[in-house]
């Protein structure tokens, strides 16, 4: 038996010449020839938790920019694509294999907030044209915001913003907060209280939850206890999922109606079925917008995808968006570096989500909708607030 | 023990050492980052590496002292100007060994499989601190918006903004600390780590105080990492909780195992080969350029493609291929090209031929003596001396209390009452370490040496215990006595000269007994308790043994269990029966033998045939 | 009922399920010696397993007769391709190797499933609930699952202590050379103990999916925890892991209401705590 | 000649890398008792160990009963016929008593039990007594009978017994003597491993000597007794 696992010297010789090979391969680029297509560095979750939201954003730019012939600004678009694992610790490598490594002319990215957050650093560094299509992390763009990143999601506390008016509108006087009980949660949270309590509401309490721990019965008997007139929760995908179930299973919908941002419900609509009947969130996109670029939008995706776009795939949309019209105004060349800040820090354009335009700090203006989950959809109620702008607290820019 | 390199390792590594150094001067700003970071992870893997591989705990915490590290360059850096380096890497250090020392006091309490858990639970409770609190940026992170540099006064020696200059820093730092824990796990003080790893029990009755030296070790293997930490936090001026979770532990805990634990160099060969591989199948246009060797174009995009997308399947495949195909690491399959490592030479020293004179060994009193288990009491208020420079033997039953008494003795377990005094000191209940301090040394029913150390290796450890203080990192102190010792050891036990330095496991049962008893005396104990020397040896090497108890009796007292009838009769001066824990009878091996009651409850006919 | 005591009972609850999720764990753990990362990916696998079996059987409880068995068989496959090769191997080498088979089945759930949050119907026969404060009910899913998880530690606990294949399974725990000697092919009780060990995790996960959403990563906290329970509790031991799983259950709903700001942490503190305590778990023998 | 119970042809086992047994042939015909002596490392135990098939000959051969069982598992080896009583009892402390004892109870090739429970308990009396202990809560003495005990009820019709008196009690070492002979009495076949050489040479029919891996010596008890320096180079006494 001790023969078996002898090696022989030419199989190892084999190995380490095959690991050789793939050693090299890392440092090993071709060399970029002159008039080449635009790099657009893509730094989105492609596995994970997220993996749905990257696909969602990729599928969406993928699609405006066939729609444009393959060129954006007369440049013919190449994407590189990073997988970050919304993973934070290996967040400055990926950004740098894009900016440093592949050399992207454009760099969009990303979802989760903390990976956005080491990526704005080495974008801000780097000066490179940066688009936001997701992350909310209210910092982006308000103290750490730069001329070279823009955000064509939200900040984390404009939802929170108008969800709080809207209850407001509503009737509703006093609220308890469950939330995750980290950044992005404790900004929606902000937002919430802001219009919330400006309105004369009273919060009972704030009761939050480890990230991304998702046993809500603990809070929720809390809840019952309290018995507030509504709960402003913020969770997402699969935890919102669970949190809309196990709210409804504990017969609170029947009593204290659930408020939130649009990520409680995006996504997971159909999968929630009869729990998430009568949840009420406010978010900057609904399916059933009456305008026509938003008709478009969902018939062009639909037939290209055989699925329908969330808000995601519409982020994503605006972001090609946003950098087809800089490019426009300086032709393709991105070394006009200024000009090409200024066209799209300028830019005002009809988005699936309607108007859309940016602030000082580059975060979009946008208007927000009031919808309420009806068997698998969310459907419209009304326009919640209008032109939801996030401050700029901090920014150099303003 | 572990060796050191072998050519073809150090080959290998001053090949590396090469590449990064001509880096700078062809690579890509991102080729000088990756080597950077991989450098950085390699500082972080081998301090891991003498935790796992050279003490033998298996931290699933470690990256809690890595994550600190660099959370301490955030914590020590001015909101718009670099940190001093000079200040921040002892901080980063102090910080992390700080932490590393209130949690392993704690951890180190336990072990195996505990250990691993214990020190991940420490590690989310780290993450947590940082992730679900506001303390530096909370979950988002934190930026260092100013990259460190060393400067004295006004003048700035390393600018850490300078790529090459960093990378060139970072592989200075992988170098020194390669070369301090090599250092580190050759003096006195590694070697005991070693010994710890193989044979904890072993350590602790030799006299060293195994807690303190894993402590020390952990202590060591946190203030690196807390380094290490410091300069991954340095690349890009970015921190996240993340860097403190167990993903990260993990993902260290797989290099130093694809690399191979307890080599050093190894496990830095495994991040290199994890973190190529990783951003290989990561990467499309490399996948692509790879597949390009062996099909067109178009389909090497296609496939790069999907495997790109996939990527961790075949990272998942290469990482089960790498355990089956080499269970010992990278580094085992270089070492199986390397040939054999060569030991260092035995130091040339003849033990002084002077006889030894009649030296006054310890006596033992016990005195009522209880030890009870729950319910059962295994030692039942026994009171016997053994005076000095005696062989005493016990004999008794199987379950008569024999071991339970020894163990008792030798501070294993605490007595339930009674008392001990050695030399009329009490040293009832104090730990094994203590006991063995004070001159008692034990032997094992099971052989119990460190299997990997040769028998010159093993003696010189348990002479070492003569002066075991787990601050020892010089070879230089003490360094002739002890050779004198292990050489004196070597001899009187009976080892062959041409036996002394063949590692423990392939030396006979008969001689690692010996080698026990070796260790005993190179220990320099005075009083030996000895549990069955004599098992499974045949009747030469029970001759042999018996004689050399009576030749070290001259200058020790032996307290010994034995089974063989006939050798313990021969050898004892006095023997002691225990039967169900009490003390049955004491006296010289004639009085035993005309014994009626010893003979009714335990030597039955054996007495009468073989009285003359 | 008494805000307490309804903790308490959302305690016992989350604990019956989490021990569900350890008891494979501890099993594989004590008689094989293998400690199995990819214990989680089981789980997520049941979970999706019960999702794409709900929608062609329309029933939880055939999805759970139906994947068990084929669980069963999957474990089976695992263990002959690829943790066989890992019993005379040291700890370190199957963390690395169950590490890299969860790489592989998450790749493969995203494959298969992708990656949108799904969820699994209840029954309707055991939809709504009991009511149990002004606004609160408790399901009657989750009522039954409870049950569900007493059933099968009371169930587990006799197979191991009064049955044939029990005493085979401990023998095995303390010397699987002799029980090759006596006859029994170690190899088969080694299989036999991984799939079930596979298969206790998919039921947990086949279970769960209702109470759960079904999404891509579920299996990794149900993987910590389950590790904390098994220590807890003392590994290879069915009764340890269902005391650590109900303590630990109770702690973390405590800790939410109690101590929200170090809520995270309280499952990991008391962990620390139990061994220093009791270095070899509760029921455990030392290591 | 009848089938022997048991035959090894040319066995050749390693540990790591060492060669312990070279060449080995050995046979024991049906009912015999054929005692085993060496010194300590001469490969006595990892003769009977590759017998049982608890390791793996590099070559060789072995039969059981006329049955090619080279390629055979231990646990096929048990089932048929085969029981090993090994060096450290290898008793299981989280089963009780009657627990080991029944835990591979099993009928022999003919569909009989020679030794059922009943015949195990009044063979040794002290495991009746404990028969709900622990099997950690034995004695020395105890483990070993039941250890005896457990192997019988496989019904084998050969026993290798492995020290079987180490640690013993001279007391206790007479009482498993004659139990022993009363197995040996009963017809079935036994090779004994021991260090007491005067219990060996009363108990076996045949001696074999173990050197360096090989078999230097096979005869009767009064062959062996008759050389003495024989008995002084292997056996060092």
């Amino acid at each position: 038996m001790h023969n078996k696992s002898r090696i022989t010297r030419r199989d190892a010789l084999k190995l380490a010449g095959a690991g050789a090979a793939v050693a090299a391969f890392p440092f090993a680029r071709p060399a970029i020839a002159q008039g080449a297509p635009l790099k657009v560095g893509l730094l989105l979750p492609y596995s994970g938790t997220f993996a749905a939201l990257g696909d969602a954003i990729t599928n969406a730019m993928d699609l405006y920019v066939k729609q444009q012939g393959g060129k954006l600004g007369g440049r013919t678009i190449q994407w590189v694509k990073v997988d970050d694992e919304s993973k934070p610790e290996r967040a400055v490598e990926n950004t740098s294999k894009l900016v440093e490594g592949e050399k992207v002319d454009v760099l969009i990215g990303t979802v989760h907030s903390g990976v956005a957050m080491a990526m704005a650093k080495i974008a801000r560094e780097a000066g490179l044209p940066t688009l936001i299509p997701n992350a909310g992390a209210n910092a982006l763009t308000r103290s750490q915001c730069a001329k070279n990143i823009f955000r064509t999601s939200f900040g984390n506390s404009q939802p929170g913003v108008a969800a709080g008016k809207a209850m407001i509108d509503a009737g509703i006087k006093t609220a308890v907060t469950y939330t995750w009980g980290y950044a992005a949660g404790e900004e929606s949270v902000e937002g919430f209280k802001q219009s919330f309590l400006a309105g004369g509401g009273k919060i009972v309490k704030e009761i939050r939850l480890p990230f991304p721990n998702v046993e809500f019965q603990a809070g929720l008997a809390e809840i019952a206890s309290l018995k507030p007139q509504a709960v402003y929760s913020f969770y997402a995908g699969g935890g919102a999922l669970k949190y809309m179930k196990d709210y409804a299973a504990a017969g609170l919908n029947k009593s204290v109606q659930l408020w939130g941002p649009g990520f409680l419900t995006d996504g997971v609509e159909k999968a929630a079925g009869e729990a998430g009947n009568g949840v009420k969130t406010a978010s900057h996109y609904v399916d059933t917008l009456d305008n026509a670029e938003n008709k478009k939008f969902r018939a062009d995706y639909n037939a290209a995808f055989k699925v329908f776009p969330d808000v995601y795939a519409v982020q994503g949309w605006d972001t090609t968006h946003l950098l087809d019209i800089g490019l426009k105004a300086v032709g393709g060349d991105v070394s006009k570096k200024d000009d090409l800040f200024k066209a799209m820090r300028n830019a005002k354009f009809n988005s699936p989500r309607g108007p859309f335009r940016l602030s000082a700090s580059q975060n979009p203006i946008h208007n927000f909708y009031l919808r309420e989950l009806k068997n698998g959809e969310n459907v419209f109620v009304k326009v919640a607030a209008t032109d939801v702008s996030d401050p700029t607290t901090g920014c150099s820019l303003a | 023990m572990l060796a050191r390199p072998r050519p073809l390792v150090i080959v290998v590594l001053l090949a590396l050492a090469a590449y990064a150094i001509a880096l700078p001067f062809f690579g890509g700003a991102f080729a000088l980052k990756f080597a950077t970071r991989v450098m950085i992870t390699g500082i972080f893997v081998i301090s891991l590496d003498l935790l796992i591989g050279v003490t033998g705990l298996v931290s699933f915490g470690h990256a809690l002292y890595f994550g600190l590290g660099a959370y301490s360059l955030y914590f020590i850096s001015p909101t718009s100007a670099p940190a001093n380096a000079f200040l921040a890497i002892p901080f980063a250090m102090l910080l992390a060994g700080t932490v590393a020392l209130v949690v392993g006091s704690v951890a180190v309490l336990t072990r195996g499989f505990y250990f691993i858990m214990v020190t991940l639970a420490f590690g989310q409770m780290g993450f947590s601190l940082f992730f679900d609190t506001k303390i530096a940026g909370g979950t988002d992170g934190a930026y260092i918006n100013v990259r460190p540099v060393f400067s004295l006064g006004s003048w700035q020696l390393l600018n850490f903004q300078n790529r090459a200059a960093f990378l060139y820093f970072c592989l200075a730092a992988l170098v020194l600390s390669y070369l301090f824990l090599l250092w580190l796990v050759r003096t006195p003080f590694g070697r005991v780590l070693q010994g710890i790893h193989h044979n904890e029990a072993r350590m602790s009755a030799l006299g060293f105080n195994t807690y303190a030296y894993k402590l020390a070790s952990y202590v060591i293997a946190g203030a690196l990492a807390g380094f290490a930490g410091m300069l991954f936090a340095a690349i890009d001026g970015y921190v996240a909780p993340e860097l403190l979770g167990w993903r990260e532990s993990g993902l260290a805990i797989m290099m130093v195992v694809l690399g191979g634990a307890g080599t050093l160099y190894g496990p830095l060969l495994g991040a290199i080969v994890y973190s190529l591989v990783e951003e290989t199948l990561k990467s499309a246009s490399e996948l692509s350029a790879f597949f390009s060797l062996f099909t067109n174009a178009a389909n090497a995009k296609w496939l790069g493609g999907i495997f790109a997308n996939s990527w961790s399947i075949p990272l998942g495949l290469f990482l089960i291929a790498g355990v089956l195909a080499a269970p010992k690491g990278i580094a085992g399959f270089i070492e199986k090209f390397a040939g054999q490592p060569k030991r260092s030479k035995p130091p040339e020293i003849k033990p002084e031929v002077e006889q030894r004179e009649q030296a006054k060994a310890m006596q033992l009193e016990v005195e009522n003596l209880v030890r009870a288990f729950g319910g059962l009491i295994a030692v039942n208020g026994v009171s016997v001396k053994f005076s000095s420079n005696k062989v005493h033997g016990i004999i008794g039953p199987n379950g008569a209390g024999k071991t339970t008494f020894i163990n008792v003795l030798s501070g294993a377990l605490r007595p339930t009452g009674g008392n001990i005094r050695l030399e009329n000191e009490e040293i009832g209940g104090q730990r094994p370490h203590n006991v063995a301090r004070r001159g008692l040394g034990r032997s094992y029913q099971r052989t119990n040496v460190i299997l990997p150390f040769t028998a010159r290796e093993n003696c010189a450890l348990a002479a070492q215990a003569r002066f075991p203080s787990p601050l020892r990192f010089s070879n230089s102190w003490h360094r002739r006595e002890e050779d004198e010792a292990v050489e004196r050891a070597l001899a009187a036990a009976g080892i062959a000269p041409e036996r002394a330095d063949i590692r423990a496991s392939n030396l006979s049962h008969g001689e690692q007994r010996q080698l026990e008893i070796a260790m005993l005396i190179a220990s320099g104990a005075k009083l030996l308790l000895l549990d069955e020397p004599l098992a499974g040896m045949g009747p030469e090497e029970t001759g042999r043994v018996t004689a050399l108890l009576r030749e070290l009796s001259a200058d020790h007292t032996i307290v010994l269990i034995e089974h063989d009838m006939d050798a313990i009769f021969a050898a004892a001066d006095t023997l002691t029966v225990l039967v169900e824990g009490r003390l049955l009878a004491h006296g010289t091996p004639e009085e035993i033998r005309m014994n009626g009651a010893v003979r009714e409850a335990y030597l039955g006919e054996w007495g009468q045939e073989a009285k003359p | 009922m008494d805000l307490v005591l309804i903790q308490l009972l959302n305690g016992i609850q989350y604990g019956l399920l989490i021990f569900l999720a350890a008891s494979g764990l501890t099993l594989v753990f004590g008689i094989m010696g293998v400690i199995n990362l990819s214990h989680g990916s089981f789980y997520m696998l049941g979970a999706y397993c019960a999702l794409t079996l709900t929608q062609f059987t329309g029933d939880i409880f055939f999805s759970l007769a139906l994947g068990v068995p084929l669980a069963f068989l999957f474990g089976v496959i695992i263990e002959w391709l690829f943790i066989r090769h890992l019993y005379d191997r040291d700890h370190l080498q199957q963390v690395l190797l169950t590490f890299a088979l969860i790489l592989i089945f998450n790749e493969v759930q995203k494959i298969l499933w992708g990656s949108y949050p799904h969820s699994v119907p209840v029954p309707g026969y055991l939809q709504g609930g009991v009511k149990i404060s002004e606004l609160l009910s408790y399901p009657y899913y989750r009522i039954a699952v409870a049950a569900f998880c007493v059933a099968l530690a009371l169930a587990m606990m006799f197979v191991i202590q009064k049955t044939r294949v029990g005493r085979i399974i401990r023998a095995g725990e303390s010397n699987r050379e002799m029980v090759e000697a006596l006859g029994i092919d170690s190899r088969l009780l080694f299989r036999f103990v991984f799939a079930a060990g596979v298969a206790l995790a998919a039921t947990a996960g086949i279970v769960a999916s209702p109470l759960e959403s079904v999404y891509p990563g579920i299996g990794e906290p149900v993987l910590i925890i389950s590790f904390v329970v098994v220590v807890i509790g003392g590994i290879g031991s069915i009764k340890g892991a269902f005391l650590g799983a109900l303590l630990i259950g109770i702690a973390d709903a405590l800790g939410k209401v109690y101590f929200p700001a170090f809520s995270s942490s309280v499952v990991y503190a008391l962990m620390a705590a139990v061994l220093i305590a009791r270095p070899g778990g509760l029921f455990g023998r030392a290591a | 000649m009848s089938t022997p119970a048991i035959l090894a042809e040319n066995i050749n086992t390693y540990y790591g890398r060492s060669h312990i047994l070279r060449g080995v042939s050995f046979t024991v015909a049906p009912g015999e008792t054929v005692s085993l002596l060496g010194r300590n490392g001469m490969g006595k135990t990892t003769l009977l160990r590759t017998l049982a098939g608890l390791l793996r000959p590099a070559s060789g051969r072995v039969q059981l009963n006329g049955a090619d069982v080279t390629a055979a598992r231990a646990s096929a080896r048990s089932r048929a016929g085969l029981a090993i009583v090994p060096e450290g009892r290898g008793i299981f402390p989280n089963l009780t008593v009657a627990e080991n004892l029944t835990f591979a109870s099993r009928a022999n090739a003919k569909g009989e039990r020679p030794w059922p429970l009943e015949r195990i308990y009044a063979l040794f009396p002290r495991l009746a007594e404990r028969r709900h202990h622990w099997g950690n809560e034995l004695s020395g003495g105890e483990q070993q009978m039941l250890s005896i005990g457990r192997a019988l009820m496989t019904s084998p019709s050969i026993v290798l017994l492995d020290e079987a008196t180490e640690g013993l009690a001279p007391k206790l070492r007479d009482e498993i003597w004659a139990t022993v002979k009363q197995i040996t009495d009963s017809g079935i076949a036994a090779i004994i491993v021991d260090k007491n050489l005067n219990d060996l040479l009363a108990l076996a029919d045949r001696n074999t000597i173990m050197a360096k891996g090989e078999i230097v010596f096979d005869g009767t008890s009064d062959a062996l007794r008759a050389d003495e320096a024989l008995i002084h180079r292997h056996l060092g006494v």
